[in-house]
């Protein structure tokens, strides 16, 4: 689903009449430069109307448009000299979610996220982000290495969730997301996390236990999808977008819970409409609490964290 | 010890099996039929053998409270945080409602008991999810009741052991339910950081976030026979591929076989094996 | 094969007629004890004479024999209220590598072991006491454990070597290995290895980074199978009793090589001959060097093993 | 800096690349016909290209002196151990004059090269095996010469760079050869309870021994294309299942794919992609 199929209708319609207008002004010699003006104005109001005041299920929709930016449009836009590591050292190359290593500025980190395709192959070779039970299974083998190297971690969250299938059963997927809750609970660096797109569930969760979590604007985080939940209640997936509105999935929603400790702005319209400005706001977040963890103690950084979650709920 | 436990069936093994049968043809009154055999049996009877098939050994879901009393010593359980109960913090339509009813059903105030007590005379912390609460979910009080034991555990430098029971994460508290994964997870890593055993019990059924967090965290990982144990739920996974699942799919002794499980214990012989694992680790 | 085909072939044959004489004696009331005793002392004086100068390849026979004692029967006869413990928790349960806890005396051990069949059924099972890597991954799964809870490890090692298949190559059967040398290395706690029959290249060595490791007199260990080296050699398997001679393989050869610490006595005519007795000594030298290590510090446990594989070659 | 490097082919890159080519219908002379394409290449082509083939980037084996020259800057680089020469521990038959004909046939003494030198001014220690000295088979020495690099990284707070190429353990010298992959793992672990990079580089053949030790034990695996790589050789493999092997089996784009390495570069990317990975680890 591309982002501007639903929620961009009424936008597109004026921005085509906008152009109708220059068009017909220039051939025709008309002088319609008031009238232009005017849709112009009225274009930008309704841009920030529709899109400053986004239904939770729009939002769900704009989280999981194709041509949201994913991990390695980020990557490429904030990390210099990415180097892609592959592995779990186990198994598989689990392509639902890639890590590497790389510089922010001047800073080395261990990059790691969920990655959806950029089209019907890509989403087929990457699971539409679903990993399996290797996928975090490398994302833990690259946090050691990190680890090791004192690096700081940025994880990018941005999957529908772990896949739910045979080989990932029996290859243990509850235990592959359970052992990294536990063992990003002890690294001895500090984690960052971004919410970008989807945060599905333990899948997301996975690579979540973070000291800082952050989500983009437009992203989403839940237990489970709006289908999940209204097939589970009302025996009826298409009243997901009434569910959606109860789920308190959105950014606003989370920050208000204590969940995140962020939000970061998108462009109007969405992460997709400019990639820079929002790989732009990304990169400050980090840079801002990689410099905030700097000159913190092992000790203080683990316990953080500990608290961080070790309070959720509690705090309301 | 166990055999002095068994002697004193009448004091906790009258519970109620009859959720767990499926064929009501039968005066339900007294007989029921097994689920796995299906064999008809004097309902006394299982109740009287720890509500375990006497035919074929099916294990049937066991209350919690009755899984207290066979795994600790009489006398010896202290509860903690017994009056913790959930509120509806994401204002969820009904939760309240949903929360009363099985409380009043069960006669337990959450899906989990937790506290302290003797196996043997060795003392442990203990927590044992309620699978006939609301399906043994985990909200924001199962998770911080069990949180809480586990940090009883490193005070007190106990090992502990944490019975597992669940359909997963509490849906009416959403991302604060999916949060519990995190903060008992991370409270199992101090817990490990301290040297303490922790022995996971795995029961009829383990799934959701239960299972992809503390269920799978265990020093030692054991089973009832044939419980159901995995990530995603079977109707889950069949809506996924569209296809049935193999036999035995995400059963104990399937976990046994691909490596997930440390060993399959009968319900009769649970107390007694742990017992032996606690000496084995010096407690 | 058992281990009574062909060395014991002429011991049997004596004690037969001893049987046979005794047997005639005592129908045909005929005095034959004067003839009985010379026979006893003449099979006292062969089965010294063959089973003291047992040559390399028949003693790479008596290694390998069906009946020779398995881990199991040393656990057995070693280790009260003994626990196995299954799964690597990452694919499997191999049941080439067996392990778990108990008690040896009062102390508290992990025991990890090959393990071979004790018939064709069983042997499948268990591939013949060679391991995938999930063997591997295991066993290293359960010294973690050990060294967690302060356990001493004791390991026996008894396989033709790791399995060469395509699935074990597919999940890294040499990265298995590698991180078990690797990750015992720095193990914080003793580790106590006695090689019980075949000794087969890395497949045993990855049982065996050990502060101490002892032989039974009559197992082997060895780089490749005396029939692998004279097919690389000479292209002729059949060589291999041959090339079993300069080998070096023998319990005598590696004390000898300072490649192992202790050669532990069988009985004569091999250890299934009496596995009490058998496992009696293989107790005492485990109880032996618990008490070695009892009052050891870490570092000098750690430094020990280091020094002793770092010297392997250097000494000689 | 590798620009620099590849302008100066002339002083490295004249290797002998005959043992590569299984043809020798054409003139070999002058022309080599490449194992993987097929094609008919001039000799000279590919020896001032790396020993790759210019048409289809098949990597031929490298001699381990060009290895050194290829990812060292130039004149920094410092052998150690250079002398050290293999004894014949266990008395095997016919060892010595084995030894003599590879030292004298590769100029080498053994089957390892190690020392120190600059990678763009970045120091590192490095061990370059030999696939030509017996197959860059391990006995004591190179296990020696491995460890001794290791230690001289530990020493003085280097990353250390391996370079395998080997058919495994050296028979000759039995058990000993096989305690070399406990020496040189051991060595690197406790280089890693340093916190110190090790960059495996894996080149055809790496099998054996070498796999089930230092090999697989990088914090970086890095791999050349299509170079074999596995614990059990493909003979003997399809001994044990009497079948023949998938198309690709146990070559780097298969360990890829199966999680056992981080990534794949080309010879000509290999100086420069190593630097990147040192300036990433602070060095
Ligand atoms: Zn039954
Ligand atoms: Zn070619």
């Amino acid at each position: 689903m591309s982002s501007n199929l639903q929620i961009d209708k009424p936008i597109i319609e004026l921005e085509n009449k906008i152009e109708e207008f220059k068009k017909m002004s220039k051939e025709s010699n008309i002088d319609l430069s008031i009238e232009i003006k005017m849709l112009s104005e009225k274009l930008s109001k309704l841009k920030k109307e529709v899109y400053e005041n986004l239904t939770p299920w729009q939002k769900v929709g704009l989280s999981r448009a194709s041509d949201r930016p994913t991990t390695k449009d980020y990557i490429e836009n904030i990390c210099s000299e990415f180097i892609e590591l592959h592995g779990d050292r186990l198994y598989k190359d689990d392509k639902a979610i890639i890590g590497g290593i790389g510089f922010i500025d001047n800073t080395p980190v261990t990059i790691i996220g969920h990655q959806k395709g950029k089209d019907v192959k890509e989403n087929i070779e990457r699971n539409f982000g679903m990993p399996h039970p290797e996928g975090y299974r490398k994302a833990l083998r690259l946090m050691k290495q990190a680890e090791k190297f004192n690096r700081p971690i940025i994880t990018f969250i941005d999957t529908p969730g772990a896949f739910c299938g045979l080989g990932a059963e029996e290859r243990g997927q509850g235990e592959a997301i359970a052992k990294n809750l536990f063992e990003m609970s002890g690294l001895k660096i500090p984690i960052i996390s971004i919410v970008i797109g989807e945060g599905g569930s333990g899948g997301a969760l996975g690579l979540g236990v973070s000291n800082k979590v952050a989500m983009l604007e437009h992203s989403i985080y839940s237990v489970i999808s709006p289908e999940g939940l209204a097939s589970i209640l009302w025996k009826d997936a298409s009243k997901a977008s009434e569910v959606a509105n109860i789920m308190k999935l959105t950014s606003s929603d989370l920050y208000e819970l204590k969940v995140i400790d962020k939000i970061i702005k998108e462009p109007l319209g969405g992460a997709q409409k400019d990639i820079k400005f929002t790989s732009k706001n990304i990169k400050e977040y980090i840079l801002e609490e990689i410099q905030y963890f700097q000159n913190k103690k092992i000790e203080d950084i683990i316990s953080e964290r500990y608290n961080k979650f070790r309070k959720i709920g509690y705090n309301l | 010890m166990i055999k002095k436990l068994l002697n004193k069936e009448k004091e906790y093994a009258k519970v109620s099996v009859n959720k767990n049968f499926k064929n009501k043809s039968v005066d339900d009154k007294f007989w029921i039929k097994c689920t796995s055999c299906g064999s008809n049996i004097f309902k006394k009877e299982v109740e009287e053998n720890l509500n375990i098939c006497p035919k074929c050994n099916y294990h049937f879901k066991l209350p919690a409270r009755e899984r207290v009393n066979l795994l600790i010593d009489e006398g010896t359980f202290v509860e903690i945080d017994a009056d913790l109960t959930s509120i509806n913090i994401l204002d969820f339509p009904e939760y309240e409602e949903k929360l009363s009813k099985y409380s009043a059903k069960s006669k337990e105030k959450e899906a989990v008991i937790t506290g302290y007590g003797k196996i043997n005379d060795i003392e442990v912390a203990l927590c044992v999810m309620n699978p006939d609460f609301m399906m043994g979910s985990m909200g924001f009080i199962v998770g911080e009741k069990i949180t809480k034991g586990i940090e009883y555990a490193i005070e007190n430098k106990l090992p502990i052991i944490i019975v597992c029971a669940s359909g997963g994460a509490r849906m009416q508290e959403g991302i604060i339910s999916l949060m519990q994964m995190a903060k008992t997870s991370q409270a199992l890593k101090k817990l490990s950081e301290n040297n303490l055993p922790y022995i996971s019990i795995l029961t009829d059924p383990t799934t959701g976030g239960v299972t992809a967090s503390f269920a799978m965290l265990g020093d030692l990982i054991i089973s009832e026979p044939n419980a159901l144990i995995g990530f995603a739920g079977p109707r889950v996974i069949k809506q996924t591929i569209k296809q049935d699942l193999p036999e035995g799919f995400q059963r104990s002794e399937f976990l046994l076989d691909h490596g997930f499980v440390d060993l399959i214990v009968n319900r009769k012989d649970m107390k007694n094996k742990l017992y032996k694992i606690l000496k084995i680790h010096g407690c």
